[in-house]
């Protein structure tokens, strides 16, 4: 017997399954959008994090200085207390560090910098857990064992410690070669090779479900390539939960970035990330100087809980079982 | 199941084994441990003296099955910084990492697990959302920040709590602990904290989606509607289902907390692996760096393991199966 | 703000009622930037090691509170010829575990610090032969006169013979000792101290000595030593009273220190000199926009490096006020005629103008090397330097590396493998010759293959050399430092080195504890006094 | 009506969403007396679920009963306090799940889920209780139950797991059992069994049974009366053979031409155009309007009351023969 079944959510609130297909149909419709309206704090959050974005591409322009330029650091400007504050000086807002780096300019720009790493590190990140996913989900076997295993055995290793890894064996290859920009890169391998498992397995789980679809068959018997066709199949139904791992990762590839460079692997002093800022500044903690680090630290802490809170808003958005 | 359990047991050695060439080949090319062992003014003669004899000239394939050949014993050589075996610095050093490692994870799974449990039965409490919050907070602060922040309010403000070290240990056996004297668990306060904090909120936001996907299982609803008592259905069946996975979590997260312990015990200067191998960088001391990675890899492998054969007892499902899902 | 500055350590308005006051009962808890690595006195040629050893161990001679010598295992000593030394011993001094010190015990420990194996070679010069007259007499014979032979002797620390027979460590533990000696993890000197436990990295505890042969200038019953790397918790145990004396201070830390209720900062500049060098040697620098010639070749291009630099500044901004600027490539209190020099002023027009005629008029690049865990403000300074430069239009890229990886590029081992770098020097000998000869001679001298071994640059002037081998045979202290200063005037006419300054070191201590700091940053606190708790 | 177990009267449930509040349940009423099976039939979304879950008071937030009331034997349950509802389930109203694989909790052997229901109703010891769960697994068909009682659910079958979940239902000897599609999920072989399963403990034990299901064959086979419901709404409710018959309904009417039968594929052909309404989208009048055949103008405008058609009950205008000129 054939039932005429439409999918009414709201109508019947205990119905379930149907969560993976048609996410993205789904989602445009209006679910994302109301739920988005509905949380005020998320939209606070999307609004933090869209300014800063902005903050970062535009940082040349708002800034009163480039600080990765030395010529432009005065050694006599240094350690001078934020504006409001009875040694302030005009036009450093925040005050400026032992350099003579203005406070202000240098959160925006360490701001892209810290930005440019977790973006480019998650992007890597994702296309290598993609890759590798579809890689274990399609052959499956030996090769699904393999990238499993060391899934499994990355995922009990922190990405810190890999990180660091992946830092010394880079510095050790690269070594007088280590300028700002490869570090970098360096940074952004690091991070990229941390964080793939959990898309891997995301797409392994989609590949594996779709691998034993009719139309991969007839797609096959019609000698079309099976994993461009499943690809355009699995891709969007997991898009949704590889957006939310990347929204998640993004902010846990900044605060990596930041906590390397307090161990001493992350970004050069002469091109400071927002993480090396902090490491940076706290060092004059105790000496009273405190918006060395505190602005910097403030500005960190509050992009991670933006993008956290939005990464969270859109997990429970996009999965339809916690509504 | 002993198939299974020795399929796992192969697959670890081939993980650490595979460890082995990574740590020795990012080893061997990471700075010269010779400089770091004599003084600026010692001369060219004296360095390549000591480099023939710590066997730094030999081909690399020598060297490597010399290390491997080594490592299998448990020998990892002698630190080039304190020129004692390896073995035994590690070994004197893990009891304070252990402890401290366990501490926190306690600290995480008590603190992640009520908070996850309150939150997810009372979802829009005051309370449920201060949890909420905190969890955020926990996993937007990088730790070593959370650390200073700590010992600056403790410490130097209150004095309330010491601001580096283990206090006094007591030996028993080769193991040191710092549980049995007061200043040993006061040390302990702070850095189990800081290393804790982010198990916890992870912890705590796993239970919490994890309670929430099971309440609205059917296996729940059915048990509500056998009109079993509010507890029985929270405390017996949600919470028993919820912890299987968030157990399975925590063990593995077992292996990060050690890794992480890293940092937190750069900043409270907490004498075990982690700060060891931190030292070690800074000095190029290549026989610790390569026992920490291999030790820090077998405690995984082995974890790995174990909440592998412990999945399959605890959830009678897998038991006749040995594949886990994921 | 009240720290003391100058050489002169403080002296003690309390030193003459220590004589009466009650015996040793106090405990100190001191925390350092490093750990102890050895036990072995000749192990390692290091300082924190000399010093922390310098309370169990004793040479034949001390250092005064003013780095003056003073007899300390040998009571007196004289040069019947030029090339004999003969040393008197102190009687009645015993070894911790008993055993009286004789002159067997010099003999064995001037043949142990030579032997293969030890990193102190160069205390004893080889070809020196050491010849016991009686128990209590020994000389020194030597193949030519030798005015610094006593130099570094303050930390070439007698050992016990017959201790070392009975345990199998006659040979000195070599670095890469691929089994730990007995004697790297006990001791058995006649210091007064002795090592209650050590745990490598974590915990060494001194405990005093009861039968030291003189009166003890402190109130200790014991040490408790923890290594503390990170700068901030190293601090805070300090404010929070967990420890009372630590070193380094982070000069930053300094004025919350000496805010604080409880503790202080003994600071005052230290002996070593903090100097920037360039690569003068290579016909193409390794790390630089100019290609086929070498721009620091060019004196100018050096002088105008040189004037681009503002010591004052950095001084002022980056070290806090605790530098001193120098002159030379060693510090005032090492030589004599220090005062003769001036340094040039800073002068960045002159500097472009300089650039301008080498034919750089728009500057070049290059990268300098830095280490970040090494001196004080290292990287800091570095990036102050760049900073500088740019502004004559150098664009220095800043390579600032941890010091494992730092030394292992920049030094002779790793092939000198730099073109522009910052370095700390203090003479192993505290005397010029040793700057002279180690880092200002010629490298690739076939009579002496040490010669310029840490010239990482590479300058060289064989007028310089030739003056460095009249000093170290010159036995008139007055005609030696002519020379000397001849030496130096050359190497500053050439723009050899960049000298920047003498970092000022600096300790923590709390107030309960009266302490002497000596200028070669020794923490040696067997002249600490502690209140009663 | 002393053998009136259930009486539902003019039940009203809503869901709060964010588009407004949302009728899912506007004004049924039914009865079911002790041992009688009553079929609830209707497409997916039709709310013969939530009509279920109402009875048992299982309705959650955002969801709440907004209206009518509910009698077992007499006594109002639908204003319960919850802890007196929690002690009305299990024990005087017992449920089966669509799905026998999932409501069963894996961790836990069958035994002590039986025995923890048990004791949650009865005052029964450890041993008493565990004799009376071997009982009740002999009595829903499971082969050696003193043996099978500590298996852990994953070690039986699809069907055997639905005699289990019956056997959790009945192990207090409830008035009332509601099965919601207690068969869909079962081999068309396990569901016969299943049905006789129910319809003999209903007998036996003299237990009202609400069986709700979309499936029109089990209706036939297993109920007493049958109640069709369309959007919210009871259209038609009477017995079963006249309702399967001949049904009154329009909607009903489609519904019966639907009923698989064995004569051949022809006969499904009969279908209804279109597909129920959206909750949010339920138009004015009948809501069966738009897709009805016979719709006239009233039906767009007046919503149709139950009428008595002798043994059968029907919401439809065209029964209602009191305004005369519709009839035309």
């Amino acid at each position: 017997m054939s039932e005429a079944v439409v999918p009414h959510k709201a109508e019947e609130p205990l119905a379930r399954g149907a969560a993976q297909t048609g996410w993205f149909k789904r989602a445009v419709e209006s679910d994302l959008f109301y739920s988005f309206r509905r949380s005020k704090i998320t939209m606070i959050a999307a609004a933090i994090t869209l300014l800063f974005f902005l903050l970062a591409v535009f940082a040349s322009l708002l800034a009163v200085q480039n600080p990765f330029d030395p010529a432009q650091l005065q050694l006599l400007n240094s350690r001078i207390s934020p504006l409001w504050t009875a040694d302030g000086q005009s036009p450093f807002l925040l005050g400026t560090d032992e350099q003579g780096r203005d406070v202000l300019s240098a959160i925006l720009y360490g701001l892209r910098i810290s930005l440019l790493v977790g973006i480019l590190g998650v992007v890597l990140s994702g296309a290598l857990g993609i890759l590798l996913g579809l890689t274990a989900g399609y052959f499956g076997g030996a090769v699904d064992g393999l990238i499993m295993r060391v899934a499994d055995v990355q995922l009990s290793f922190p990405a810190i410690l890999i990180a660091l890894l992946i830092n010394g064996i880079a510095k050790s290859l690269l070594g007088n070669k280590l300028d700002e920009m490869s570090m970098l890169g360096v940074l952004v391998l690091a991070i990229g090779l941390s964080f793939w498992v959990q898309y891997a397995r995301t797409v392994r789980g989609s590949v594996m479900v779709e691998k034993n679809k009719d139309y991969v068959a007839a797609a096959q018997l019609i000698g079309l390539p099976a994993p461009v066709i499943m690809l355009r199949h699995v891709l969007p139904n997991t898009m949704g939960p590889i957006l939310v791992i990347a929204t998640i990762n993004l902010a846990l590839a900044i605060i990596t970035e930041a906590t390397l460079s307090f161990l001493g692997s992350g970004m050069p002093e002469t091109m400071p990330s927002l993480g090396t800022l902090i490491r940076i500044g706290n060092n004059y903690l105790f000496a009273g100087e405190w918006w060395i680090v505190a602005f910097p630290g403030l500005a960190l802490a509050i992009l991670i809980l933006s993008i956290n809170l939005l990464g969270d808003w859109l997990r429970d958005a996009l999965n339809p079982k916690l509504r | 199941m002993l198939a299974f359990t020795l399929r796992r047991a192969i697959q670890a050695i081939g993980v650490m084994i595979a460890v082995g060439i990574i740590s020795f080949s990012m080893f061997r090319f990471a700075g010269d441990p010779v400089n770091q062992m004599v003084s600026m003014d010692t001369s060219g003669a004296e360095r390549a003296a000591i480099r023939q004899s710590l066997g730094l000239d030999d081909p690399v394939i020598v060297q490597f099955g010399r290390y491997v050949a080594n490592a299998a014993q448990f020998k990892f050589g002698i630190s080039y910084q304190f020129r004692l075996p390896v073995t035994n610095l590690l070994m004197e050093r893990m009891p304070a990492t252990l402890e401290l490692a366990i501490c926190a994870t306690i600290f995480a799974m008590l603190g992640g697990i009520l908070m996850g449990v309150y939150s997810a039965l009372r979802r829009d409490t005051l309370l449920a959302h201060a949890f909420q919050a905190i969890s955020l907070i926990g996993i937007s602060l990088p730790t070593f920040l959370i650390g200073i922040l700590l010992i600056y309010l403790f410490s130097v403000t209150l004095g309330w709590l010491p601001s580096f070290g283990r206090g006094d240990v007591v030996h028993i056996g080769w193991w040191t602990t710092g549980l049995l004297t007061l200043s040993g668990l006061k040390a302990l306060i702070m850095p189990s904290i800081t290393l804790g904090l982010f198990q916890m909120t992870l912890i705590m936001r796993l239970v919490r989606a994890e309670m929430l996907e099971v309440m609205r299982t059917d296996y729940i609803r059915f048990a509500r509607a056998r009109g079993l008592t509010t507890r029985a259905i929270h405390f017996g069946h949600a919470l028993r289902n919820t912890l299987v996975p968030v157990i399975t979590v925590a063990g593995l997260q077992f292996g990060s907390v050690i890794a992480f312990a890293i940092i937190t015990e750069t900043v409270f200067q907490w004498p075990g692996m982690g700060l060891l191998f931190v030292q070690a960088v800074q000095n190029v001391d290549i026989p610790i760096m390569a026992a920490y990675l291999m030790m820090v890899s077998l405690i995984f492998v082995t974890i790995n393991l174990v909440v592998d054969i412990l999945y399959t007892i605890v959830d009678p499902r897998l038991r006749s199966t040995v594949s886990r899902a994921h | 703000m009240s720290v003391r500055h100058g050489l002169l350590a403080m002296t003690l308005a309390s030193a003459l009622a220590l004589a009466v006051s009650p015996a040793s009962s106090q405990t100190l808890r001191y925390a350092n930037q490093g750990e102890l690595k050895s036990l072995d006195p000749y192990t390692l040629n290091e300082s924190t090691t000399h010093a922390h050893l310098g309370h169990v161990y004793e040479g034949l001679i001390e250092l005064d509170k003013d780095l003056k010598v003073i007899p300390a295992l040998a009571e007196s000593w004289e040069t019947p010829e030029p090339t004999r030394w003969r040393f008197h011993l102190r009687k009645g001094v015993k070894f911790h575990n008993g055993d009286p010190f004789t002159a067997d015990d010099v003999v064995f420990s001037a043949d142990r610090v030579r032997a293969q194996g030890s990193n102190l070679l160069t205390r004893v010069p080889a070809d020196v032969k050491v010849v016991k007259v009686d128990d209590y007499t020994v000389d020194f014979i030597l193949t030519s006169p030798n005015p610094i032979l006593l130099s570094g002797w303050d930390t070439w620390y007698i050992m016990d013979k017959k201790w070392a027979e009975a345990n199998n460590v006659v040979a000195p533990t070599p670095v890469a000792a691929t089994t730990p000696s007995y004697a790297s993890l006990h001791t058995n000197g006649t210091g007064p101290f002795m090592i209650e436990s050590h745990q490598p990295g974590v915990k060494t505890v001194f405990k005093v000595n009861p039968n030291y042969w003189q009166k003890p200038q402190h109130n200790l019953k014991e040490i408790v030593f923890t290594p503390i790397a990170s700068d901030a918790t190293r601090v805070a145990a300090l404010l929070s009273g967990e420890v009372d004396v630590i070193e380094p201070v982070p000069i930053q830390d300094i004025q919350r220190i000496t805010s604080s209720p409880n503790a202080t900062v003994l600071s005052g500049p230290e002996l070593r000199t903090i100097f920037i060098g360039m690569d003068q040697s290579r016909d193409e620098l390794l790390y630089s926009s100019v290609k086929g010639k070498n721009p620091f070749k060019d004196t100018r291009v050096r002088e105008a490096f040189y004037k681009a630099i503002d010591v004052e500044l950095i001084k002022n901004r980056v070290m806090r006020g605790l530098s001193t600027p120098s002159a030379l490539m060693i510090a005032p209190e090492l030589y004599q005629l220090s005062k003769d020099f001036t340094r040039p002023k800073a002068d960045p027009d002159g500097a472009k103008k300089l650039l301008t005629e080498a034919g750089y008029p728009d500057g070049f690049e290059v990268t300098m090397d830095c280490p970040n865990d090494r001196y004080v403000n290292d990287a800091a300074i570095c990036q102050a330097v760049v900073g500088m430069l740019a502004r004559i239009g150098v664009k220095v890229t800043l390579l600032a590396q941890p010091k494992a990886q730092y030394f292992a590029k920049v030094l002779k081992p790793g092939g000198y493998k730099t073109s522009f770098y910052m370095l700390g020097w203090t003479p192993g000998t505290m005397d010029s010759h040793n700057v002279l000869h180690d880092i200002m001679g010629c490298r690739n001298d076939p009579k002496d293959p040490n010669r310029g071994e840490s010239n990482l640059g590479g300058y060289c002037n064989k007028q310089l050399d030739e003056l460095t081998d009249k000093v170290l045979v010159e036995n008139d202290i007055a005609k030696r430092n002519q020379l000397i200063k001849q030496a130096y005037e050359i190497s500053i006419k050439d723009w050899s080195y960049i000298p920047l300054h003498q970092q000022a070191l600096a300790w923590g201590v709390s107030k309960k504890v009266k302490l002497v700091q000596r200028a070669d940053n020794q923490v040696l606190l067997y002249w600490a006094n502690k209140q009663e708790e | 009506m002393t053998d009136t177990v259930l009486s539902v009267r003019s039940l009203q449930v809503e869901f709060a969403s964010r588009r407004g509040t949302l009728r899912a349940i506007d004004g049924v009423s039914f009865d079911i007396a002790k041992g009688e099976v009553l079929g609830v039939v209707g497409e997916s979304g039709a709310g013969k679920s939530v009509t279920g879950l109402a009875v048992i008071g299982l309705i959650d937030p955002p969801g709440r009963i907004a209206g009518g009331e509910i009698h077992l034997a007499g006594t109002r349950i639908d204003n319960l306090p919850p802890e007196e509802m929690r002690r009305v389930r299990g024990k005087r109203i017992g449920m089966i799940f669509q799905d026998p694989l999932t409501s069963l909790n894996p961790l836990y052997k069958i035994g002590d889920q039986i025995v923890e229901t048990i004791r949650t109703h009865l005052n029964l010891s450890e041993l008493a209780a565990r004799r009376r769960a071997i009982d009740l697994l002999a009595e829903v068909g499971i082969p050696a139950p003193e043996k099978r009682i500590d298996g852990y659910p994953h070690e039986f079958s699809g069907g055997m797991r639905q005699r289990v979940v019956i056997a959790l239902a009945i192990c207090a000897e409830p008035e009332l059992i509601i099965a919601d599609e207690p068969t869909t999920a079962l081999d068309v072989s396990v569901q016969a069994q299943i049905i006789s399963l129910i319809k003999r403990l209903g007998r036996d034990h003299g237990t009202a049974v609400m069986l709700v299901t979309h499936d029109m064959g089990v209706i036939a086979e297993a109920s007493d009366r049958v109640a069709v419901m369309y959007a919210g709404r009871v259209a038609e409710i009477g017995p079963v053979q006249a309702v399967v018959k001949n049904p009154l309904h329009p909607y009903a009417k489609g519904l019966m031409g639907a009923i698989p039968t064995l004569a051949g594929e022809d006969k499904r052909l009969v279908q209804i155009p279109g597909s129920m309404p959206r909750l949010s989208a339920i138009p004015r009048g009948c809501s069966f309007n738009p897709r009805c055949a016979f719709a006239f103008d009233r039906c767009r405008v007046e919503r149709p009351e139950p009428l008595a058609q002798g043994a059968q009950s029907v919401a439809c205008h065209l029964y209602d023969n009191a305004p005369a000129e519709s009839a035309a």
